[in-house]
């Protein structure tokens, strides 16, 4: 780990009024890596993706991309190269995929108002290109068929991959992607995870929030464990699925039930009809999980 | 010195009346997020409704001024129970069925159900075109203190006006804090869902919040007629804005807030009149500015919850 | 993808055409069935009018445009009734020989645009011989140019603004604006002027106190009033807005108590002065209150104005003029759902100029077109009555020459006549 | 929550069974009752119209004006059993247009004339038209509830193009033609015509009936679908065939006057709609903006209460108060950086409030106060002044009109406008952040600018139109200026479909014209304004032309009649997303 890492989170540490959500975490994504953030829920995850995207600013530690500090407002990162995703699916759910993508494109795109108005050739290019690019974005991810298609009329597995599409759209050098398979079943979690391979093949460096133990262990190439806002363990999968005190802390159970877990909550998911049409209305949700105020 | 001292009264006067409504449009934002633009009307049907009270249902013989004990208290019932079941049909009919409708879809409905009531008053009761009389069923006494060269005068109504307001904000704190159904507000106020979870009516307690926001309504309405002896149409565009301005400075939802903005607002009015240039043609826009001030560097109010954001 | 139509089209396939058939046959049917019916005419013969009159040449239309909706329709609806009541009187005389008068009131919504509308709306009738209106005086600038480019009379019963007629250097430089636009009501530099001297010299009051409703009649009025009764000798020891729709006016009252002033002015409408003048006695400032005509109704009282207080209005006193005691009866006998209010008499006075002028240019039975409105024009100018507000004559600018103001006090719980003189200016 | 009688699941009640029997004999029923006799005696404001007061079966060719819309929807209905059409649709359609006409005028000889004598019979004639005509209409209702509505038939849109160009130049022709109908119906009113007020209403019913079963059938869903597909082509006949309406029936003074105060707000109304409809931040004081504009121009017309006594071209001027209003515009946007949601909403009204209160006491004089700034004088270029009627070869034109000409290129103008920052990176920033403003700021959209952007240029739009206001209307006055007139505004761009096109301009028309065509009533204007708000709201929250994106939500569900619960559209403003709680 000697090159310069495209991420790099230096002691973070996030308080709200009287409560620390996070203490001291550090992470180090290396160009063209996966790395896996988990975690028992409330450790603090989202918190601390929050504050990878400049979503809230950390109160001690900074975040670097390429060496440089990133700003804590959220467009100015996503424009620096960092895109995410949504735990609760944040899609804009009238607008159709196409233009949910396209709405990515908007930081690579130059047009002001006045070409907006006029629509001249030079601006008649760049929506041209922006829907070429939004078009290749939805096949890549694998939604060719869907482009004028109400958001909020998608599938669950298909809403999650427009969002994955809309992120990347932003042409990040990194990409958070939070729960990219909650609520999925066996197939479409399949599918998420080659997915993610080839996203990686694109040069792009991903981090991955998850429950789903035998997913990231699977996915990834290096393990972060977040237990009650510290960093537990980090290293290869191996590393980290033999460690004790992870199993203890994250589990608090002898792996082979942790396997039959992991089991149960991907058949919970295959047939989550409930469960899914919940999620299908981001908006409805309010934030149930670690919001805490700003 | 005086007139500072008389200005100051006044503001409180003014300030209790706005505190009164305030506290209706307070309630139901806290709990269905509405901001209720017809709130104001509501007053304003108020006062008309204890008016037609008097003249309509007091018998002759106590109307003169001598029988305002027993005047007053049935003007107020009239204005109240009036007050209330407007509000309650408004929530049942115009309200309830929006509520799963986009957020603005509630927020026109007021501003139609508020033109409504007033055109309704103007159309139908006798002689509403313009201000109409309003018995001064009180303690018809101005109480004067010499204080250096000025005098500071005090009416009977405005004391009353004061005094409710402030007792009817404790005792709604209290009734909130304490009582179950209170607690069901607020359970509801934070989160329905949840609330329905713990076996809380939504339904029952949101007629409940506009009954109350009602009933303060109408209360207010009493009040305002007796002190400034008539009524009109307009004031409850006007008053609304005031208590709905006072509700948003305080932080919409927080009883204490909706008070102190009232109170606020009042001074403010009359303070500014007196001593800001521009005197009394600009104290509405003082007002505003305030408002403004205020919004952009605390967004949720002096006493507002703050906004959440979510990730 | 014309799917469903397709479908049902190859299902039903020939038989949709001879059902069709059908169809046609049925209506035919119903037609024919209509069609032999014996052919009667119109039972009962046209329209309800049987007076003794001959209105055989048609219906002339006086229109009204004033704010019939809305915060200000107090005032406009008593101009309307009052318009109306005029025009029914002159059926019943026969004021216009041939032709059945009608009001057609026009809601200006006292904003200028709406205003504008309803004066293109009459405008375009041919039949239209006069405008009674309007209540706003930015309203009016906007209907004047209209019917201006008609040649249609308009006579106002409200618009006080001496710029109206007179232009912008109403003092100093008068020029006649719209030849076609009248007034009934005294302009705020008689009006304002003679209440000053009034309360300056008679009542030696010497301190005043000016408060406006910032609309167009109350400051024009109190700017008048103002400049007389500084030239007069007295001092203008504050002066202070009221909100359009305030109501409670302790605040106002407090920024003046302080300067101690023995009199109050109020530029405005009764609906405001009246609260205004008892919250003033509340506050222990029991001085009287003057206004113009608009606060001199029987309502201010009602509304709490005290015993001394003051107001100027046209003409002379209502209640030795009999003229003035013949509308209020007539009005009251026709029972209108609204009063006559501020404006009531004034729009009667208006509608009988238009309706005298036009009698005089039909005289010998000639036929109504919209040629003849040059001569109502002509004939409002020279027209000469007594009014319900006194004498009706107009200068050359248009304006009242009606010079002659009284001042009223209420005293014994209603206005009595306290002095009526002209303001020499 | 009582739903909408017409609701998607038809609330099947009645058998399937009477679905003909209700059907035909509704159409005859309608047939009979347009030959009844509706009226029994005269009433006081002369004979009703259409020759209504008639013995039974006189003149059958002689029937017209409503009876003739009756006689026309009953027959349509009994055509509509023996031809291939989603029959449920369009009976309901015509049904509740039945209802409407019949209800109008049973109503009004009701309250006009003398009670119920006047619409069933007074001892001597019988008239029972009315009745029969709402029964007949009632019974087509049912016969559509007789089963769930059939869903809107497809029509290909894939004709080719000269066909496609001709069905549109006829569909916008026929659409002049019934404005012009419409806007004439029962005259120029007033004494005149004592009926023209239910002459319009019943009119405006039976439209309503037809155009429902037209859109039963596809056909108006079809030509949307072909404007769609050549929209500049519409465009450009949209904005010839209005400029024909003065050579129409309603090219009259009085409606060109009309049409150019409906211009100047459907012009503001726009710019209300990137505001409200685009990105979803509500103003409750926009008038404000008009106003700006309209005594920014004053001052620079060289009107004798001016300002500056320099009077500039009215182009030049107009450029102006766009700009004028814009910067105030974005001041005004500037607190949304830090307000959001409902908390915006009392904001701007305050700027109304304040600008308001800063015009009525002659702020730097440059408003003229109380007197405002009279006689601002018409437009005129090279010699056309634009208040004088016009006379081109032998016809001439009513005066007004060459107003009403440059307002409809205005609005057109603006309409373009919109269009384009609608379908641009902008608009698609805007309505992201009316969306999800957190998911918008994460997509890399700097929300506050975009925010204070779409302030400006709604308010551009705005002073423009107010440059117009001041020429037009002769005089800028603080009154003209009203919270009220804020609240029209607002409604227009509901009304119309927030962040539709073409919506805020039908919405300010309908909201001009309704007052205009119905001043007989116009002491219950507001009170009917108010009803009209919470019944749309009620019923029809997306508005008369919903936009595309709402439409694809609804095109199973078709135009009319839609559930609340099924319009729980995330995608308006002020949802709860928009404001993060």
């Amino acid at each position: 780990m000697s090159a310069t890492p495209v991420l790099a989170a230096n002691s973070v540490s996030m308080v709200f009024g009287g409560l620390t959500a996070l203490s001291n975490v550090s992470l180090r994504l290396q160009e063209g890596q996966i790395l896996g953030l988990i975690g028992p829920n409330g450790a603090g995850k989202t918190t601390f993706f929050n504050c990878l995207t400049g979503l809230y600013s950390p109160t001690t530690g900074n975040v670097q991309l390429r060496g440089q500090v990133l700003p804590t407002d959220p467009a100015a990162v996503t424009v620096a190269g960092v895109a995410r995703t949504f735990q609760n699916i944040r899609l804009f759910p009238s607008m159709t995929s196409l233009e949910n993508v396209m709405v990515g494109r908007h930081s690579r795109m130059k047009q002001g108002p006045l070409a907006s108005l006029f629509h001249g050739p030079a601006y008649l290019k760049g929506e041209r290109d922006a829907r070429d690019r939004s078009r290749e974005l939805l096949e890549f991810v694998g939604l060719g068929t869907v482009h004028d298609e109400l958001a909020r009329n998608l599938p669950y597995g298909d809403q999650r991959r427009l969002e994955i599409a809309r992120a990347l759209a932003t042409d990040p050098k990194v990409l958070l992607l939070d729960e990219p398979t909650a609520g999925m079943n066996p197939q479409e979690t399949e599918a998420t995870r080659q997915l993610i391979f080839a996203i990686r093949e694109t040069g792009v460096a991903v981090v991955v929030i998850e429950h789903d133990t035998k997913f990231i262990f699977s996915l990834c190439d290096h393990v972060s464990v977040l237990v009650q806002g510290q960093l537990l363990v980090e290293g290869t999968p191996d590393v980290v699925r033999a460690d004790p005190r992870v199993i203890e802390a994250y589990l608090g159970k002898p792996p082979d039930e942790v396997e039959a877990e992991v089991r149960q909550y991907a058949e919970e998911a295959a047939h989550g009809g409930p469960e899914s049409t919940q999620v299908m209305q981001p908006i409805r949700d309010q934030d149930g999980h670690e919001g805490g105020n700003r | 010195m005086a007139t500072l001292l008389q200005q100051l009264i006044n503001g409180l006067v003014l300030g209790g009346l706005i505190a009164l409504i305030a506290l209706g449009y307070t309630m139901v934002y806290g709990i269905i997020q509405l901001i209720n633009f017809a709130h104001g009307e509501v007053f304003m049907v108020g006062g008309f409704a204890s008016l037609a009270t008097y003249s309509y249902v007091l018998p002759e013989s106590w109307r003169d001024h001598g029988h305002w004990p027993i005047a007053l208290p049935l003007m107020a019932l009239g204005g109240a129970v009036v007050a209330v079941v407007l509000a309650v049909a408004m929530e049942r009919l115009a309200y309830r069925p929006l509520r799963n409708a986009p957020r603005l879809a509630p927020l026109i409905t007021a501003l139609g159900v508020s033109v409504i009531l007033k055109e309704a008053v103007r159309l139908w009761y006798p002689g509403a075109t313009a201000p109409v009389p309003f018995p001064r069923a009180f303690v018809d006494e101005q109480f004067r203190f010499q204080l250096g060269e000025g005098t500071v005068t005090i009416g009977a109504t405005a004391i009353l006006m004061i005094v409710v307001s402030i007792l009817g904000a404790i005792i709604l704190q209290t009734y909130i804090t304490r009582s179950r159904m209170g607690r069901a507000m607020r359970a509801t106020a934070q989160d329905p869902d949840t609330a329905r979870l713990m076996g809380v009516n939504p339904n029952r307690t949101i007629v409940l919040t506009f009954t109350i926001g009602g009933a303060l309504a109408g209360l207010a309405g009493v009040l305002y007629g007796i002190h400034i002896t008539n009524v009109d149409t307009e004031v409850g565009f006007l008053y609304g804005i005031f208590a709905f301005t006072a509700a948003v400075l305080g932080g919409v939802g927080s009883i204490k807030g909706a008070v102190i903005g009232g109170f606020a607002i009042g001074l403010i009015k009359t303070l500014s009149g007196q001593y800001l240039p521009g005197g009394t043609q600009y104290d509405l826009v003082w007002i505003f500015v305030l408002l403004i001030v205020v919004l952009v560097f605390r967004p949720q109010g002096l006493f507002g919850e703050p906004e959440r954001v979510r990730a | 993808m014309l799917t469903r139509i397709v479908r049902t089209k190859a299902e039903k396939g020939h038989h949709v055409r001879n059902q069709t058939v059908k169809a046609a046959v049925l209506v035919a049917g119903a037609l024919l069935l209509a069609a032999c019916g014996t052919n009667k005419t119109e039972s009962g013969s046209g329209g309800g009018n049987n007076q003794s009159c001959d209105q055989s040449k048609g219906t002339l239309v006086i229109g009204v445009i004033a704010p019939l909706s809305g915060g200000l329709s107090a005032l406009g609806l008593g101009i309307r009734n009052s318009a109306q009541l005029a025009a029914d009187q002159a059926n019943e005389k026969c004021a216009v020989p041939g032709y059945k008068l009608q009001v057609q009131p026009e809601d200006d919504q006292a904003t200028a645009q709406v205003g504008a509308q309803a004066a293109t709306r009459l405008s375009s009738n041919a039949n239209v011989v006069g405008v009674v209106g309007t209540l706003n005086s930015s309203v009016a600038q906007s209907v004047q140019p209209i019917l201006k480019g008609k040649n249609i009379v308009q006579v106002s019963p409200a618009n006080t603004n001496p710029s109206l007629t007179r232009g912008a250097e109403y003092g100093t430089a008068p020029k006649r604006q719209f030849e076609n636009y009248f007034r009934v009501c005294a302009t705020d530099d008689l009006q304002g002027p003679f209440a000053a001297k009034y309360l300056v010299g008679k009542a030696g009051k010497k301190s005043i106190a000016i408060i406006t409703d910032g609309k167009t009649y109350g400051e024009g009025l109190a700017a008048e009033f103002k400049k007389q009764a500084e030239k007069d000798g007295a001092t203008i020891v504050a002066t202070a807005k009221v909100g359009e729709k305030d109501t409670d006016f302790s605040g106002v009252i407090g920024t003046i108590s302080g300067s101690k002033p023995d009199a109050v002015y109020y530029g405005g409408e009764y609906p405001q002065a009246g609260p205004l003048s008892k919250q003033l006695k509340d506050a222990g400032l029991n001085i009287p209150v003057m206004g113009g005509d608009g606060i001199y109704d029987g309502k201010y009282i009602e509304l709490g104005g005290k015993e001394g207080d003051l107001a100027t209005s046209v003409g002379a006193p209502t209640d030795t003029l009999d003229t003035a005691k013949a509308f209020v009866s007539a009005y009251k006998a026709k029972a209108y759902k609204d009063d006559f209010s501020a404006y009531g008499a004034f729009a009667y006075d208006a509608a009988n100029a238009i309706i005298g002028s036009l009698g005089k240019a039909l005289t010998g039975g000639a036929e109504w077109s919209e040629a003849k409105r040059t001569d109502v024009i002509s004939n409002v100018g020279t027209y000469s009555a007594e009014g319900a507000t006194g004498e009706i004559k107009f200068d050359q600018y248009g304006d009242s020459t009606n010079k002659l103001l009284t001042v009223y006090k209420v005293s014994g719980g209603k206005w009595v006549a306290d002095e009526t003189g002209t303001f020499g200016g | 929550m009582s739903k909408p009688t017409n609701s998607v699941t038809g609330s099947v009640a009645i058998p399937p069974g009477l679905a003909r029997p209700l059907g035909i004999g509704g159409g005859v029923l309608a047939i009979l009752g347009a030959l009844l006799p509706w009226v029994t005696f005269l009433l006081n404001d002369g004979a009703y119209p259409d020759k209504a007061t008639l013995q039974f079966f006189d003149a059958p060719y002689a029937v017209s004006g409503f009876r003739l819309h009756v006689l026309l929807l009953g027959v349509v209905a009994i055509v509509a059993h023996f031809i291939p059409v989603p029959l449920r649709r369009v009976l309901r359609a015509l049904g509740w247009g039945l209802i409407g006409v019949a209800a109008v005028n049973i109503v009004f000889p009701l309250v006009d004339g003398g009670g119920f004598g006047a619409i069933t019979s007074d001892g001597t004639n019988f008239a029972f038209g009315g009745i029969v005509s709402l029964i007949a209409g009632i019974a087509l209702v049912l016969a559509a509830k007789t089963g769930p509505l059939e869903p809107v038939p497809q029509w290909k849109t894939s004709v080719p193009t000269l066909v496609a160009y001709a069905v549109l130049v006829v569909s916008f022709v026929a659409l002049l033609l019934v404005v012009a109908m419409m806007l004439n119906a029962g005259g120029q009113g007033g004494v005149g015509n004592p009926y023209a007020g239910p002459i319009f209403l019943s009119l405006l019913a039976f439209l309503a009936g037809v155009l429902g079963a037209l859109h039963g059938i596809g056909l108006t869903g079809w030509i949307s679908g072909l404007s769609d597909k050549h929209k500049w082509f519409s465009v450009i006949v949209l904005v010839l065939v209005a400029l024909a309406l003065p050579f129409t029936e309603a090219g009259t003074d009085y409606w060109m006057t009309t049409a150019a105060n409906i211009g100047v707000y459907a012009a503001t109304a726009i710019g209300l709609n990137i505001v409200v409809g685009l990105a979803g931040l509500l103003d409750l004081g926009y008038v404000a903006f008009l106003g700006i504009g309209a005594f920014v121009a004053a001052n620079f017309s060289g009107a004798a209460a001016a300002a500056f006594d320099i009077e500039l071209p009215f182009v030049v001027a107009a450029i102006i108060a766009a700009v004028v209003a814009g910067i105030f515009g974005a001041v005004v946007g500037s607190p949304t950086l830090r307000v959001r949601g409902d908390y915006l909403a009392i904001v701007t009204l305050a700027f109304g409030e304040i600008f308001k209160k800063a015009a009525q006491n002659n702020i730097g004089g440059l408003t003229g106060g109380a007197n405002a700034i009279p006689n601002v004088p018409p437009i005129n270029w090279f010699g056309a002044s634009f208040d004088e009627s016009l006379t081109i070869g032998s016809l001439e034109l009513p005066s007004g009109v060459l107003y009403y000409v440059l307002i409809i290129v205005l609005v057109a103008l603006v309409m373009v406008v919109f269009a384009n920052l609608k379908n641009s990176r902008i608009g698609r920033a805007w309505i992201a952040i009316r969306e999800d403003e957190d998911a918008a700021r994460a997509m890399g959209i700097k929300t506050g600018q975009a925010k204070i952007l779409a302030f400006l240029i709604g308010a551009t739009l705005a002073g423009l139109a107010g440059a117009v206001f001041a020429h037009k209307t002769s005089t800028v006055a603080y009154d003209s200026f009203q919270f009220i007139e804020s609240v029209t505004l607002l409604a227009a761009v509901i009304l119309g479909g927030m962040g539709s096109i073409p919506g805020a301009v039908l919405g300010a028309a309908l909201l001009l014209v309704l007052p205009e065509k119905l001043r007989e009533f116009s002491d219950y204007r507001l009170m009917l304004f108010g009803l009209a708000l919470v019944l749309i709201m009620r019923f029809r929250p997306q508005g008369l032309v919903p936009d595309r994106h709402r439409r694809a939500e609804l095109a199973d569900e078709g135009a009319d009649g839609v559930p609340i619960e099924e319009l729980n559209v995330h995608d308006t403003p002020g949802d709860e997303k928009a404001v993060t709680r």
